[in-house]
């Protein structure tokens, strides 16, 4: 019955422990409201029929002027109807209440986000960049704020929100039911880059996840439900080994910089990685750069240096925070789009699209 | 141009001068809703910064401000006379009780520019130009920018209350208003009065709560 | 001097076009020719027609932007403009059809064409406040779309710090010209709270008003108290962005969410500035074609005034997620079901009204059982929404969007065409081709739902509202909701076409067509300038169906 | 006609005695101010904006001489007015789960650890209990 419903009603998977519950009184909610509107629908449907003006000639005593329902229908309508919300705000405000207080215990994480990227620090200093990895079966509470405007943090598979807000710190929290790849999109309008503004919570077996902390690339594949999320190519598990090609393209996805890179000639925020290694590109301030391994070394340690013409100074720096054998990883992968042909990459001087 | 004249739409005097002083009532009521957005950014600034508030209230002229309010009340007082008198027949005495109010509106703006600058002085500059070097804090920084919004907002209804009191003053002068005609000349006492009212709030807020 | 005649001119009417024919003065069209009778015009009708004019255009305007909104999304990634472009529509499209549609829709077309002739005065208390309004208007529709032009706006609607106070875009502009268009919503509700307590007609109480004045009433209530709150806010936005005032930047240990609450405490009551006039249209038109009054004629008008003072208390469920505390969460939710039951009320009531009528079918009628789905509908899933746990998942998804418009256009627009066709005999002396009308009607209702119903699923999956790009597994939603879209935009256009002929080749009408009890319909089939040759003295009720329309007329000595 | 008349019949002494009233009551509430009383200052001080306040209303304004409509009117604005300051400040007071004051942003592009520990901060007092006081200044309260 929930399974029908929850399909019926277009919602997503109920990954996190609360999602079950919410979706039971949605189920109740929605289904009220639906035939509700129909009963009155019909109700009047059939009135307007029985009492047409046509009827009416041949039935002249069906009109009476002074037809009134009798007063005891109308305060039990209004006394129900009372009764019904005040049954929808009495579980609401006690599930608003669970989702908004954590249990004791839980994972903590922080969040911050910024246009137009979410950046996660764990407790013992790692970090990452659109994907969160988060133990499975624990409760994990994230504590978020913003760097520039209000964003808002949205997993629809758990039925959670928060908006990010500068100059506060917010949370939110979750227990993601078992291991698997969930989206997180944000919510609340901040820009041009607002609906690219998406990541994944990567939750692990808490033994994986273990691991994952302590530094091991686990290399090991994440199962979970796919979206056909074009900008990350392997987020579910793959059958062969990872080869470094795979590993960098994973790592690309992880680190966020399919967020501002496309890898098919697409025009975006940075630029393309298609068919760009190898290549001669001009720089911000003059001068030309082949794009070879230093060049992107450095262009991740340090971006600003030498910016690629046409394109906003927005990428930060990833010194200190990529794996190591991330970077060689990357390169690796760049380097496999080198024949793929990209689209003439005018970067438009105007604000907009990707470059602002 | 005769004061007294019937609009088409009326069916009597009587209904038309109690639709102006109705409709005076009701925009009146909009301009409270107005100074309400302001009060309710210091409501909560306040509640989130008490003790910077405190502080940088104490650096407001104590003697500035009570002044001012011993002012406003006054021209109040003596507009309300004004009415009266305009409603007794006193012509003169009634200008001259409106001129006193907007005696009493001038002094309230140099007062209000003097203070103004002292806060210049001190540094204190609305939004990012603030620059005191005692009063450090974003609580104090927010409430000198709501102490100018308010002041400021009050101010410009000050000026357009004196800029109808002008218009009474010119009126009763030159006979205009008299003994059941004395509509208009109501509905600009009430306008002076409002001013008189929002300040009455302003001052408690911005000068007495202090450290 | 003769193309205006000063309005304290001697009614009876010596103006060059009486002389003609004494006994009947010209109707308020032609009392008076030329564009500076027009303009400079203080007759509420004539100024009633020129805010029609305009709000159509604005309708059609922002109904261009929607379209250009829902091309866009046909595919996940860019269709047809770049995500700047659809970022300045989508703000515009918002901009438009709230404070240059919406907001003074019915009010300021139907309610100034109705209200002084509903209650049996000869014009608003303050009739050169009211040009003064449309002026005023004109102004801020000027000065804000001025905006769409000097570089646009990609705020959204609801100017949310500090994304407005930090992008580059012509924010300031649109403030201004928003504060501009409160003043004319300010000038205009004083009017009509005035007029309402100061001109009724000899003989008329307050419970002998028509409903559609008391919604009006209503509807200027909160028109009066809301917009200055609405009006300061984004003069402090203004003020941040020229002189950093920063009243709301974290920067300076501002808090963003502050702003949200001024913002919500105009824009929420602001909604049923929206739908109380809609449901005062409703009202009207359900009676009229029932050939009966509401089944409580009490219970509506009270529940109108409900709306107005509980609308005011439901602002912070727009804030369930936004950082709120949970006390206020808990109170928001508690309050905004309040606004609901006076709602339900209004919908029990119509459609008892309807039991053992006799029923004309007629265009407005359609209308008005279209409106009774939608709105019952949109008003229940706004019900859902303000239960804190379920909003929390729909926050800022398209089920919100979808919620809104099945109150805005399901409701509102719903109302406005039907309002339109209902009091087209009586603005313009012509009869419309029922036929077409019935058509058009029809289409408007299905381009509705395919419009609409999919972006409640939509919701339901998770897509954020004021995405330019999104996963693609919500692209045939999409599409289905685009193709509704161009449905209904057709529709909206028919329905205005057919208007538009009925105007020039239309049947002329009698004065009374739908055979209404209704004050408005006592007057000449156009009404003339001053509505009345001589003031109406009222003894009965507006819904009195069981008195003839001789009867009817007698009573209310109206001509 | 009667109440604009029944006006007219106050004497000039009857605008002077509320003059003094007025002047009184700003007087006194000066005076307190001076003395401190803590958390009683503002509602004392409210009271009395108050009092003064309805007495303007009431005999400048001739509240106390017109129909009931008309006095609705202001008594309506601010009954608004108390409601957005009430639910304003209620949400301000009942934020549990973050500062009640916002914390200064970093400069953005710095990675700055204030920030972030601060946010640890936040978050340990702020969330896990002694969160009334979210290690920022709040004693006294308004």
């Amino acid at each position: 019955m929930n399974e029908l419903l929850r399909r019926l009603l277009f919602l997503p998977q109920q990954s996190s422990t609360m999602a079950e519950s919410i979706d039971e009184l949605h189920y109740f909610v929605i289904i009220t409201t639906m035939l509700g509107a129909l009963l009155v629908t019909l109700v009047g449907g059939w009135f307007l029929l029985r009492y047409r003006e046509g009827r009416i000639q041949t039935h002249p005593h069906d009109y009476d002027i002074g037809a009134k329902p009798p007063l005891w229908m109308k305060v039990a309508a209004v006394f129900a109807l009372f009764t019904l919300f005040v049954v929808w705000w009495a579980i609401g405000m006690r599930q608003y209440l669970e989702l908004r207080i954590a249990p004791q215990g839980a994972f903590e994480v922080e969040v911050v986000a910024k246009q137009w990227m979410w950046k996660y620090t764990y407790p013992e200093g790692g970090r990452s960049i659109a994907a969160l990895y988060v133990p499975a079966g624990r409760p994990v509470k994230l504590t978020l704020t913003s760097r520039d405007v209000i964003h808002s943090f949205y997993v629809p598979e758990f039925r959670i929100k928060q908006d990010v807000v500068p100059g506060r710190f917010t949370t939110v929290w979750f227990e993601a039911k078992a291991a698997g790849v969930y989206e997180i999109l944000c919510t609340e309008y901040c820009g041009t880059g607002h609906s690219v503004m998406r990541g994944q919570v990567i939750a692990l077996e808490p033994g994986d996840f273990d691991r994952w902390l302590e530094g091991e690339d686990l290399g090991a594949p994440v199962a979970g439900p796919r979206y056909e999320q074009p900008w990350v190519v392997g987020n579910t598990a793959p059958a062969q080994e990872l080869d470094l090609v795979r590993t960098g393209e994973r790592a690309a996805s992880t680190q966020g910089c399919l967020r501002c890179h496309s890898v098919d000639g697409t025009p975006h925020i940075g630029p393309t990685w298609a068919g760009l290694y190898g290549s001669v590109v001009p720089l911000e301030g003059g001068g030309k750069a082949l794009v070879d391994a230093a060049y992107i070394t450095e262009s991740m340690m340090d971006p600003l240096v030498k910016m690629h013409a046409g394109f906003a100074p927005l990428m930060p720096s990833y010194l200190g925070r990529i794996r190591s054998g991330e970077t060689a990883a990357i390169i690796a992968f760049i380097k496999s789009l080198r024949n793929v042909p990209p689209e003439p990459v005018a970067p438009t001087p105007s604000n907009d699209g990707g470059a602002p | 141009m005769p004061a007294r004249r019937l609009a088409d739409q009326f069916e009597s005097l009587e209904k038309q001068e109690h639709a102006a002083k109705f409709g005076l009532w009701v925009f009146l009521a909009s301009e409270i809703l107005l100074f309400a957005a302001l009060f309710g950014l210091y409501t909560a600034y306040r509640l989130m910064y008490p003790a910077e508030f405190a502080r940088a209230a104490g650096h407001n002229n104590v003697a500035i401000g009570t002044i001012n309010t011993l002012i406003l009340i006054t021209s109040s007082a003596t507009v309300a006379l004004a009415l009266w008198a305009v409603r007794g027949g006193l012509k003169r005495l009634a200008s001259g009780l409106v001129l006193f109010s907007i005696g009493c509106g001038v002094l309230f703006l140099i007062l209000k520019g003097v203070e103004y600058n002292q806060h210049f002085q001190a540094g204190i500059f609305p939004g990012e130009a603030y620059r005191n070097a005692e009063l450090t804090g974003h609580g104090a920084e927010l409430f000198f920018n709501l102490y100018y919004l308010i002041t400021g907002l009050h101010a410009i209804h000050v000026i357009v209350g004196l800029v109808v009191l002008c218009w009474l003053a010119e009126g009763s002068l030159r006979g205009r208003f008299g003994p059941g005609n004395q509509a208009r000349f109501e509905l600009g006492t009430l306008y002076w009065h409002l001013v008189d009212i929002v300040w009455i709030f302003v001052w408690p807020l911005l000068y007495l709560l202090r450290e | 001097m003769s193309e205006e005649r000063d309005y304290r001119d001697d009614p009876g009417g010596t103006s060059p076009f009486d002389q003609a024919n004494l006994s009947f003065p010209p109707d308020y069209l032609r009392d008076g020719r030329g564009i500076r009778s027009w303009l400079l015009t203080t007759d509420h009708k004539r100024i009633g027609v020129m805010f029609y004019a305009i709000i159509v255009l604005m309708l059609g305007l922002g109904g261009i932007f929607a379209l250009l909104i829902r091309t866009e999304l046909l595919t996940p990634e860019r269709t047809v403009m770049s995500a700047s472009a659809y970022n300045r529509f989508f703000t515009l499209h918002g901009v438009v059809m709230v404070f240059l549609f919406m907001i003074p829709s019915i009010p300021n077309v139907f309610g100034n064409f109705l209200l002084p002739i509903m209650i049996g005065a000869r014009d608003l208390a303050f009739p050169r406040l009211n040009l003064a309004s449309f002026y005023v208007y004109c102004v801020g529709s000027t000065v804000t779309l001025a905006a769409a032009i000097w570089g646009g706006v990609d705020t959204g609607w609801t100017f949310y710090v500090p994304y407005s106070t930090s992008t580059e875009s012509s924010v300031f502009l649109v403030a201004v010209g928003i504060f501009i268009l409160g003043i004319s919503s300010i000038l205009t509700a004083l009017n009509f709270i005035v007029t309402t307590h100061t001109l009724r007609a000899e003989g008329m109480r307050w419970l002998d008003m028509p409903l559609f004045v008391w919604a009006i009433y209503a509807t200027s209530i909160i028109m009066l108290l809301a917009t200055p709150v609405l009006g300061l806010t984004l003069v402090l936005v203004a003020l941040d962005r020229i002189a950093h005032i920063g009243m709301f930047d974290p920067r300076l240990g501002g808090d963003p969410v502050l702003f949200q609450h001024l913002f919500w405490f105009y824009s929420h009551p602001a909604v049923y500035i929206m739908i109380l006039p809609a449901m005062g249209v409703i009202s009207e038109t359900v009676c009229t074609f029932s050939k009966k009054p509401p089944s409580s004629y009490w219970a509506i008008a009270i529940s109108s005034l409900g709306i107005a003072f509980v609308g005011f208390f439901g602002w912070g469920h727009h804030m369930f997620v936004a950082g709120m505390s949970e006390i206020d969460a808990g109170i928001f939710g508690a309050l905004s079901m309040f606004v609901a039951i006076f709602s339900a009320i209004k919908v029990f009531t119509w459609t008892a009204t309807l039991y053992r009528g006799n029923i004309t079918f007629t265009t407005p009628m359609l209308y008005f059982f279209w409106f009774l789905f939608l709105f019952t509908f949109g008003g229940m899933t706004g019900v859902a929404v303000a239960t804190q746990s379920l909003d929390v998942h729909w926050h800022d998804t398209y089920f919100v969007v979808a919620h809104f418009h099945f109150i805005m256009v399901g409701g509102t627009i719903t109302a406005f065409v039907g309002a339109a066709h209902y009091w087209f005999p009586i603005m313009f002396g012509r009869m419309y081709s029922e036929r077409m009308g019935l058509l058009t009607s029809t289409s408007v209702f299905f381009g509705f739902l395919f419009t609409f119903v999919p972006q409640f699923l939509l919701g339901n999956a998770g897509m954020p509202r004021r995405y330019y790009s999104y996963p693609p597994r919500y692209q045939w939603l999409n599409v289905v909701s685009t193709g509704g879209a161009y449905l209904l935009a057709g529709a909206l256009l028919l329905t205005l076409i057919n208007l538009l002929v009925a105007l020039k080749w239309g049947k002329r009408a009698t004065p009374n067509p739908w055979g209404s009890r209704s004050f408005e319909w006592m007057t000449a089939a156009i009404p003339i300038k001053h509505n009345f040759e001589t003031p109406p003295v009222i003894s009965r009720g507006p819904y009195d169906y069981h008195l003839s329309e001789e009867q009817a007329h007698a009573r209310t000595k109206a001509r | 006609m009667a109440r604009t008349e029944a006006a007219a019949r106050h004497r000039w002494t009857h605008y002077l005695v509320v003059w003094l009233a007025l002047v009184g009551l700003t007087a006194l509430s000066l005076l307190l101010s001076f003395a401190h009383l803590g958390s009683l200052d503002t509602a004392l001080s409210l009271l009395i904006a108050a009092a003064k306040s309805t007495i303007v209303l009431l005999f400048f304004m001739h509240l106390i001489e017109e129909r009931f409509t008309v006095r609705m009117v202001p008594v309506l604005a601010l009954a608004y007015v108390a409601l957005l300051l009430a639910l304003m400040a209620t949400d301000v007071l009942g934020r549990r789960t973050f500062p009640r004051a916002p914390v200064p942003l970093d400069e953005p592009g710095e990675e700055g650890d204030a920030g972030r520990a601060a946010a640890r901060g936040a978050d340990r007092h702020g969330v896990s209990g002694r969160h009334a006081d979210g290690g920022r200044e709040r004693e006294g309260g308004l």
